[in-house]
């Protein structure tokens, strides 16, 4: 039973999250609306174990499953974890915001569950097709997520706006791949790299390329593609904005990290291309949240600047770049995931959305306040955080290529005091005097979802000190990723 | 020697801190105040036993410690990031300062600080750490991350006790200084970059990238690193044309947190120009020495001209700031022992003596709730203390001798004058060093026309019933006075403990 | 004796001590008696004096007394500053005239100011200046004179501001100290480029560091290494501190205003004392000096304008102390005058004689104004040698010694006019003498004002205390006598002349064997007197009267220049109006909108590029993707382009 | 002329800006979700072509063709469902009046 076999070593988080997909769906059309909260306990429980599960995959191995369209390297087993730990956190959130899907709790959970499937598989797909199957399960499910609330007219059109561009990008992705199957015949990308590591793909290649990347950069919310992001955020459940901005991103970087080895005979070109876009990124992205009032449109657009600083990684080209990149992911996944918490607890208990509306929030409810601000400061970049731990890796990176990415390092410096401006403004807000009385006592019981909250801030400070493990770990999952790199750098 | 341990000097502030602002701790503000004074009074007291144990005619570091995680050797090893602690001759003065201040400030926090006590408390401390953890710190990276550190808690200290625009002014200071911080963290990792490309090794140490630094660097990438420490100090100290966020944040700064700004945070900008540009870079200061000069000379001239013109005494007192540090900056330019050490000294009586000054400011607003000129006059009268007090504080200010601020300024004129650092420029030291000796006029007409215009002269029947100075001002203004008074007749006190540290340091770039 | 000289120091030192008695003491409210303040300051000036006495006669038995002791104050590497004593000749003048005359004055104030809230705070202030005063006589080097240089100006900054709740009184003291302080600034700089061009002689020498006993030498080799015209300027710079403290023009603009201090300060410091101080820097620094024939000959110019211009104003001052003040600047003139044409010797004679009678003038004056209740202006004094003989005579006294016509002045006057002659400085003697005309007018005019004549005041009457009257009846004997006890006349008894003890070079005594100088300088003084007699003494005035109208009609230019002070301080303060303080609200408008503008123009253009920017994301899909496609159509051909180039 | 892959690429290339085109200009919903089928079809041919003319042993191209019809199908579902939900909020089709999520 080979096929069995390679699921047990290679997909093993991938058959548990399956199995409590299908569980999930009897008991969705079996049990009754008012007690469909039973799907959000097995769901996080499938989750859990799951999560447990990815330990138990052989970490310093290659595994591959499905004919070798599914491979299991320590990158792929380390975002698959990111993206189960950012599900778990996703689900936890909707706890008390649940109600706001009337009796369709039960659906939210299921897509949730598959789209987080998606996620998984685009993580360790090996092949184009699975690429494209698992990247279109994601983008699937997020898009019905979007619209989950269906009388809701922001949703509605967040939704539509989602698919209309979604759409699109992935035709302009599968128009890419399909060059890049004419060029090579081939469709597995292992393979392809050892033909493309033997011929020259020629010009045709290099727009090919730009192609395929175009509908990750989508996935990830970069420039050009990113200006879905903010309405989306806007308009979809926060839970799902939450999952949009972390597991799926974090799905499109582990794919596109993947495709990174197809750049073999045109390093430079793509490491400037990326590198371009990554600057574009962070500019866009934080020109474009100094003015903005909500707080979701802000979270959305410093998603996007957040998502340059992680292309940075990748346009080097280099296992430290990759290294930087993941340790950045990392750090992102949980800032964002606990500002994303914070505003889903404010929201839960006030249904406002603007950034005044925290006005003085800080002396009412000073955990809050102080929780929320930190990991803001980590999303700055702001010691003792490890937001700052990552951009200075990150950085280091980019340093350690030479003179010839100075231009990245200045650019991206300076783009840093946008940044810190507009998550400044948000933490002035909670801090402002004088003001103490808009806001009352937000209630803070110590629920799941509090904890989680309180835990990622504890955990954004500890990381920031407690760092090594975490950038051994980043390394390590970069040096199984197959770069098109032919000398080794100083890395050990 | 074993019971002095920096961590828990460095840290300590930070752990008391955390225990004041746990909910644990009584919301009572008179047990918050108490506790924070006594403990501030203590770390004082702590950091003076590092000053007694210190041996100046050793240029190494001294209690030097080293924290680690996860390693045998380092912090972060991959990257070669040690958090480890020492004190030299530059350090051990800037600490005892710094925890001298730190005390001040909380001596007279109880009448500018009416509300979110606990906080406060907490906030000051905090700062402490990453003061104290700035100037001990023995890697670059560490160095960066306390200097990025220090700016939350000041911000939330000008945002939330501060006045007037004071949310602007927070903003811009923490705008301001992070623009600089990242040309000094562009200049570490180039640093960084340029080891790991001659020895293989990743580090960030400030000994190893000083002492055993045995390879060349490009002469372009080591201008642009010099450039970019400089520029962070240059907003920190601050040099002229990036100093106009210090004028806000003093004003709108309550008066504790103003006297820590002006007293030991600005002291970061000559410390970073010592500790880096100067020690690290020996060949680089020579040839950016001229850079030094002109900016010192503008700074001095040309602050002193704006100070002239203002109508608000802070911003009087604020622009006197840049003004002094100006002095720093051209004794820095001279390169030699002398003018190096009286930059240093500068520092430390532009620290009291600027803390004082604030003090006295403080004291005018809280009882006036004015600082316009106009508004004010005849203090002297009703406040006979402060006046006496500023009278001092003002002499020393304008550099009278046998107070502290003229052993500081004669020893930068006398090194600037006898420098040789701008030969081969179209300036001479003489000339630069004689304008701005001007200062010296135009000093002395700003501050004799704060005396004039605020304690001198007929009084506005309003201000009959100001009452004079509180003990808890009046014990912080003599606890500032004595070191002024002291150090003044006897600058040697001072001076001798940095003095091999600097012969060392001269050593590297004898003209 | 040696005891005396050994312990020099102490005659600073306990100043100091009665200063930081009476501050500690009243800060700590240990004590409220007056009496002891008085006690602490007058009993250490009292040792002093004593001490000074015996120093003065030790160094008179003792030609050449040169008795140098050093402390290091600042050592760091190559900079060696020291603090210490040096007691030769000049000192022990110096030390004999401070301390006489501050002690007489201790007690003096102690009847003016027995009635004020401050009298603690007057004490200490005058114990500060005390010590200032002679640690600065004291110096042995030209930074330690910097020093106390600075002091001494601070303390006369407190002490004229001392009724700090008068703004003229505030305006006057900050004045001063700004002047003094241009002043310093020349000091400085002098100093440090003296220190600069010499200071390979220093570090081969062992001497402390700027020391006055060496400093010739010194100078000569700046001399060579700076060239004559930087060592002229290095000279000037040195004589600009001098200028400010001695109220030369022109920076004598202060010392008029400094009459806003009490009366006893005027005549203490300047009148006495600290105002002398310049020309005894002079006297010290003089081996510089005279390596440079320009700055001798601006010194001497300058002395001479400052006297003859003075001169002219005090002519028409309505105020006691003002009148007296320009006639000091007058003096100082003389004094400066003497020292650059090279009289060394009859600049410090005159410095001392006038001490005394200067003192001794306003402390008078002060006397009358404590008397009428602080009315200044002569106008409405007269007729008061009644009602005050005491006062009246030894004011009557200093006027003659002042004048020239008799006593001290007579004499050191007579040197310095002599030294004129010998040295063929004909423009100069001129001045001078019209200059002696102007004073003896003057001087009698605010005599016969204030003493003669009827009471023209309202003021009610009240006598000057013992207090006050004694010290004056003490001063008056000096003020008569020690021009003639030094003049060299009386070599026969065993006191020698004042140019054989105070010299620079060597001795150089001349015998007044021409007379025709002195009773040149006789009669123009006796002129002057007739005149002032003619306008302001009544029973003279009946005479004239007639005519008197017709000249003050064709004076009237001449008078408005003088009663404006020639406009100094007018041209000053349009300096200041016009120049200096729009440069410096220019720079600060600069600072504020253009400096901080560009930096706030940075900000809030970045939000507006922010808000241009999201201009795009206008809700429209389709225009997302037609951005989206074109930008990322942009970057492609922007990498094409960067490759193909 | 016998048809050549360049011929099928070309026809698919048009095919593709037309969908292209029509997702830009179109303001009927409809049409745009149609527009995106047709480029999804666009990149249909192209596949089949290459696995025509190119990959002849194992026709990795058809079936990734067939795999997109697949999940063009369910995307154009998907789409619909989104728009009723559209329509019965606001009773239109028009992308003109999805516009109120902005700035």
């Amino acid at each position: 039973m080979d096929f069995l076999l390679d699921i047990k070593t290679a997909m093993l988080p991938e058959a548990i999250l399956s199995l409590t997909i299908l569980m999930c769906t009897v008991l969705c059309f079996m049990l009754k609306q008012q007690i469909q909260k039973v799907i959000y306990i097995i769901s996080l429980l499938g989750l859990v174990i799951s999560l447990f599960s990815i330990s138990l995959l052989a970490a310093n191995k290659v595994f591959t499953a499905f004919y070798n369209s599914f491979s299991s390297d320590f990158f792929s087993v380390l975002m698959r974890f990111l993206i189960l730990a950012g599900t778990l956190l996703v689900i936890v959130m909707t706890k008390d915001y649940s109600f706001t899907f009337k009796n369709r709790q039960g659906e939210f959970y299921l897509l949730i569950l598959i789209a987080a499937l998606g996620a998984l598989l685009l993580a360790g797909s090996n092949d184009l097709i699975m690429i494209f199957i698992a990247l279109e399960t994601l983008s699937l499910c997020s898009y019905a997520l979007s619209g989950f609330l269906k009388k809701d007219k922001s949703s509605n059109e967040a939704a539509l706006k989602y698919l209309i561009f979604g759409g699109a990008a992935s035709a302009l992705m599968l128009y890419g791949f399909s060059f890049l199957y004419g060029i090579t015949g081939l469709t597995n990308l292992t393979e392809i790299f050892s033909y493309l590591a033997n011929n020259s793909g020629g010009t045709m290649l290099n727009l090919t390329l730009f192609t395929v990347i175009s509908g990750f950069l989508f996935k990830v919310a970069a420039f050009p593609f990113h200006s879905w992001a903010p309405d989306v955020y806007e308009g979809a459940p926060v839970p799902v904005a939450a999952f949009l901005s972390t597991v799926s991103k974090i799905a499109g970087f582990a794919a596109l990290v993947k495709l990174m080895g197809l750049a073999f005979n045109n390093i430079e070109i793509i490491s400037i291309t990326l590198g371009l876009i990554a600057l574009l990124s962070i500019t866009a992205g934080n020109f474009m949240a100094l003015n903005q009032m909500n707080i979701k449109r802000l979270m959305a657009y410093s998603s996007i600047s957040q998502t340059g600083f992680v292309l940075i990684g990748f346009a080097l080209l280099s296992y430290m770049g990759i290294s930087g990149a993941v340790f950045y992911l990392i750090s992102y996944l949980i800032a964002n995931l606990g500002a994303w918490l914070a505003i889903i607890i404010f929201n839960d208990q006030t249904s406002k959305n603007l950034i005044s509306d925290l006005n003085g929030i800080a002396y009412n409810n000073p955990y809050f306040a102080t929780c929320f601000g930190l990991c803001l400061l980590s999303l700055a970049g702001i010691p003792v955080t490890i937001g700052f731990m990552a951009k200075f890796y990150l950085f280091h990176a980019i340093v350690q290529m030479g003179p010839a990415y100075l231009w990245l390092l200045i650019f991206a410096l300076l783009n840093t005091i946008l940044s810190l401006f507009y998550y400044l403004k948000v933490i002035k807000a909670m801090f402002v005097c004088g003001q103490e009385s808009i806001n009352s006592k937000l209630v803070f019981n110590g629920g799941v979802l509090n904890t989680s909250f309180i835990a990622l801030a504890v955990l954004v400070v500890i990381l920031g000190i407690l760092v090594t493990p975490f950038i051994n770990i980043a390394r390590y999952s970069a040096l199984s990723v197959k770069l098109p790199i032919k000398q080794i750098e100083i890395f050990k | 020697m074993e019971f002095l341990s920096l961590n828990i000097l460095i840290f300590a502030p930070l752990i008391v801190a955390g225990i004041i602002l746990s909910p644990l701790f009584p919301n009572d503000k008179i047990i918050v105040r108490r506790f924070a004074k006594g403990f501030s009074g203590i770390l004082f007291i702590y950091s003076i036993l590092f000053l007694l144990f210190f041996d100046p005619y050793n240029t190494d570091y001294q209690f030097k410690e080293n924290i680690k995680f996860f390693s045998d050797t380092n912090w972060i090893e991959p990257l070669g990031i040690s958090l480890g602690f020492g004190l030299d001759g530059i350090s051990i003065m800037l600490v005892v300062l710094a925890t001298f201040l730190v005390m001040l400030a909380l001596i007279v926090s109880k009448k500018s600080i009416t509300t979110k006590h606990k906080l406060y408390y907490s906030l000051i401390l905090a700062l402490t750490t990453a003061i104290l953890g700035m100037v001990t710190a023995r890697d670059l990276f560490l160095f960066f991350l306390f200097w990025e550190l220090e700016l939350i808690p000041m911000y939330f200290l000008i945002l939330i006790w501060g006045t007037g625009k004071k949310e602007y002014s927070a903003m811009k200071f923490v705008l301001y200084t992070f623009f600089g911080s990242l040309f000094m963290l562009g200049s570490i990792l180039l640093l960084n970059y340029f080891h790991v490309l001659n020895t293989g090794i990743s580090t960030f140490s400030i000994e190893a990238l000083t002492y055993s630094r045995h390879y060349e660097i490009p002469f372009l990438f080591e201008s642009l690193i010099f450039l970019g420490f400089f520029i962070a100090f240059a907003v920190k100290l601050p040099i002229v044309p990036l100093h106009t966020w210090l004028p806000n944040a003093h004003v709108d700064a309550p008066t504790p947190v103003s006297m820590l700004l002006a007293g030991i945070l600005l002291k970061m900008g000559g410390y970073g120009l010592i500790r880096f540009n100067i020690q690290m870079f020996p060949e680089m200061i020579k040839v950016f020495a001229p850079m030094l000069i002109i900016s010192g000379v503008i700074n001095i001239i040309y602050a002193a001209l704006v100070a002239l013109a203002q109508k608000d005494l802070k911003l009087l007192i604020a622009y006197s700031s840049v003004s002094h540090m100006g002095f720093v900056l051209l004794g820095l330019g001279a390169l030699n022992s002398i003018g190096i050490t009286g930059a240093m000294f500068q520092m430390i009586a532009h620290g009291l003596i600027s803390a004082g000054l604030f003090l006295i400011v403080g004291v005018i607003y809280f009882r006036t709730k004015t600082r316009v000129f106009s508004h004010l006059g005849g203090l002297g009268q009703v406040m006979p203390k402060a006046f006496y007090f500023t009278i001092l504080l003002a002499f020393a200010s304008l550099g009278l001798p046998l107070l502290i601020g003229f052993a500081a300024e004669v020893m930068i004129f006398y090194g600037a004058f006898t420098s040789n650092s701008l030969d081969g420029f179209v300036l001479s030291n003489q000339l630069m060093t004689a304008l701005a000796a001007i200062s010296i006029v135009i000093t002395a007409a700003y501050l004799l026309w704060v005396l004039q215009k605020v304690f001198m002269g007929n009084m506005f029947e309003k201000w009959q019933k100001v009452q004079d100075i509180t003990p808890h001002e009046t014990i912080a203004l003599t606890f500032l006075s004595i070191p002024i008074v002291l150090f003044g007749l006897y600058p040697e006190g001072v001076t001798s403990l940095f003095l091999p540290f600097v012969d060392s340091l001269v050593s590297y770039f004898t003209l | 004796m040696e005891f005396f000289i050994n312990n020099v120091w102490i005659i600073p030192a306990l100043p100091l001590w009665s200063f930081l008695s009476i501050l500690f003491g009243r800060a700590l409210n240990v004590y409220e008696n007056k009496y002891i303040s008085l006690a602490l300051t007058a009993g250490s000036t009292f040792i002093g004096f004593i001490f000074s006495i015996f120093i003065l006669f030790y160094c008179i038995n003792n030609a050449g007394t040169n008795h140098q002791y050093d402390i290091l104050w600042l050592d760091t590497r190559d900079l060696k500053f020291s603090i210490g004593w040096l007691v030769d000749n000049l000192a022990a003048m110096m030390l004999v005239v401070v301390t006489s005359i501050s002690l007489l004055i201790q007690v003096y104030s102690h009847g003016y100011m027995e009635q004020d809230k401050g009298y603690h705070r007057f004490f200490a202030y005058l114990v500060l200046f005390n010590f200032s005063m002679l640690a600065l006589v004291l110096s042995t080097n030209l930074f330690q004179a910097y020093i106390f240089w600075e002091l001494v100006g601070v303390s006369s900054y407190l002490l004229i501001g001392f009724w700090f709740n008068r703004p003229s009184a505030a305006q006057a003291a900050k004045k001063a100290f700004i002047i003094n302080r241009i002043g310093d600034f020349g000091l400085l700089v002098g100093i440090l480029a003296l220190l600069f061009y010499s200071l390979n002689w220093w570090a081969n020498s062992q001497n402390t560091l700027l020391e006055f006993a060496t400093l010739g030498q010194a100078g000569s080799l700046a001399l060579v290494n700076a060239g004559p015209v930087l060592f002229g300027f290095l000279t000037l710079g040195l004589l600009l501190g001098p200028i400010a403290k001695s109220a030369q023009i022109p920076l004598h603009t202060w010392l008029a205003d400094a009459m806003e201090g009490p009366t006893p300060i005027s005549a203490l410091i300047h009148a006495a004392t600290m105002v002398a101080a310049g020309v005894y820097l002079i006297a010290r620094l003089y081996p510089v000096f005279e390596l440079s024939p320009q700055t001798m000959t601006i010194m001497a110019w300058v002395g001479g304008a400052t006297a003859f211009v003075a001169a002219t104003i005090a002519i028409t001052q309505t105020d006691i102390k003002k009148c007296l003040a320009y006639s000091t600047c007058s003096q100082l003139g003389y004094m400066i005058l003497a020292m650059g044409i090279g009289a060394y010797s009859a600049g410090l004679f005159h410095l001392m004689t006038h001490a005394y009678f200067k003192a001794m003038l306003f402390l008078c004056s002060g006397a009358v104004i404590h008397s009428l209740a602080d009315q200044q202006n002569m106008k409405y004094m007269g007729g008061l040698r009644k009602k005050m003989p005491i006062v009246a005579y030894t004011y009557l006294i200093g006027t003659l010694a002042i004048s020239g016509l008799l006593f001290s002045g007579f004499w050191s006057k007579e040197a310095i006019l002599s030294s004129l002659y010998t040295q063929g400085e004909n423009l100069l003697l001129v001045i001078a003498l019209i200059t002696a005309f102007m004073t003896a007018y003057y001087m009698f005019r605010s005599y016969f004002m204030t003493f003669e004549g009827e009471y023209r005041g309202h003021a009610r009457f009240h006598k000057p205390s013992k207090v006050m009257t004694m010290p004056l009846i003490i001063l008056a004997v000096p003020s008569a006598i020690t021009g003639f006890i030094f003049s060299g006349n009386l070599n026969l008894i065993g006191i020698k002349s004042f140019d054989s003890f105070v010299f620079y070079g060597h001795a150089l005594h001349e015998a007044h064997t021409d007379l025709f100088l002195p009773i040149c300088s006789l009669i123009i003084a006796l002129l002057g007197f007739l005149l002032a007699g003619i306008i302001y003494w009544d029973k003279l005035k009946s005479l004239y009267c007639n005519c008197f109208d017709a000249i003050q009609r064709y004076t009237i230019p001449l008078y408005r220049l003088s009663v404006n002070k020639w406009y100094f301080d007018d041209f000053y303060n349009l300096l200041i109006k016009y120049l200096i303080l729009p440069i410096s609200e220019f720079i600060s408008i600069f600072d504020k909108y253009i400096i901080d503008g560009f930096v706030n123009l940075c900000g809030i253009s970045t939000l507006y590029k922010g808000k241009a920017i999201s201009l795009l994301q206008n809700g429209n899909v389709q225009t997302y993707l037609v951005t989206a496609l074109l930008s990322f159509i942009a970057v492609i051909i922007l990498i094409f382009l960067i490759f193909i180039i | 002329m016998e048809l050549g892959l360049v011929h099928y690429l070309i026809l698919a290339a048009i095919l593709f800006c037309i969908g292209i085109l029509g997702v830009i200009i179109s303001r009927n919903i409809i049409k745009i979700l149609i527009s995106i089928e047709i480029m999804l079809n666009a990149v249909n041919i192209n596949f089949a072509a290459f696995a025509n003319f190119g990959d002849l042993d194992e026709a990795k191209g058809q079936v990734f063709a067939i795999f997109i019809m697949a999940v063009a199908a369910a995307e154009i579902a998907l789409g619909l469902a989104i728009l009723i939900a559209c329509y019965n909020n606001r009773h239109s089709v028009d992308i003109e009046d999805y516009t109120s999520l902005k700035g």
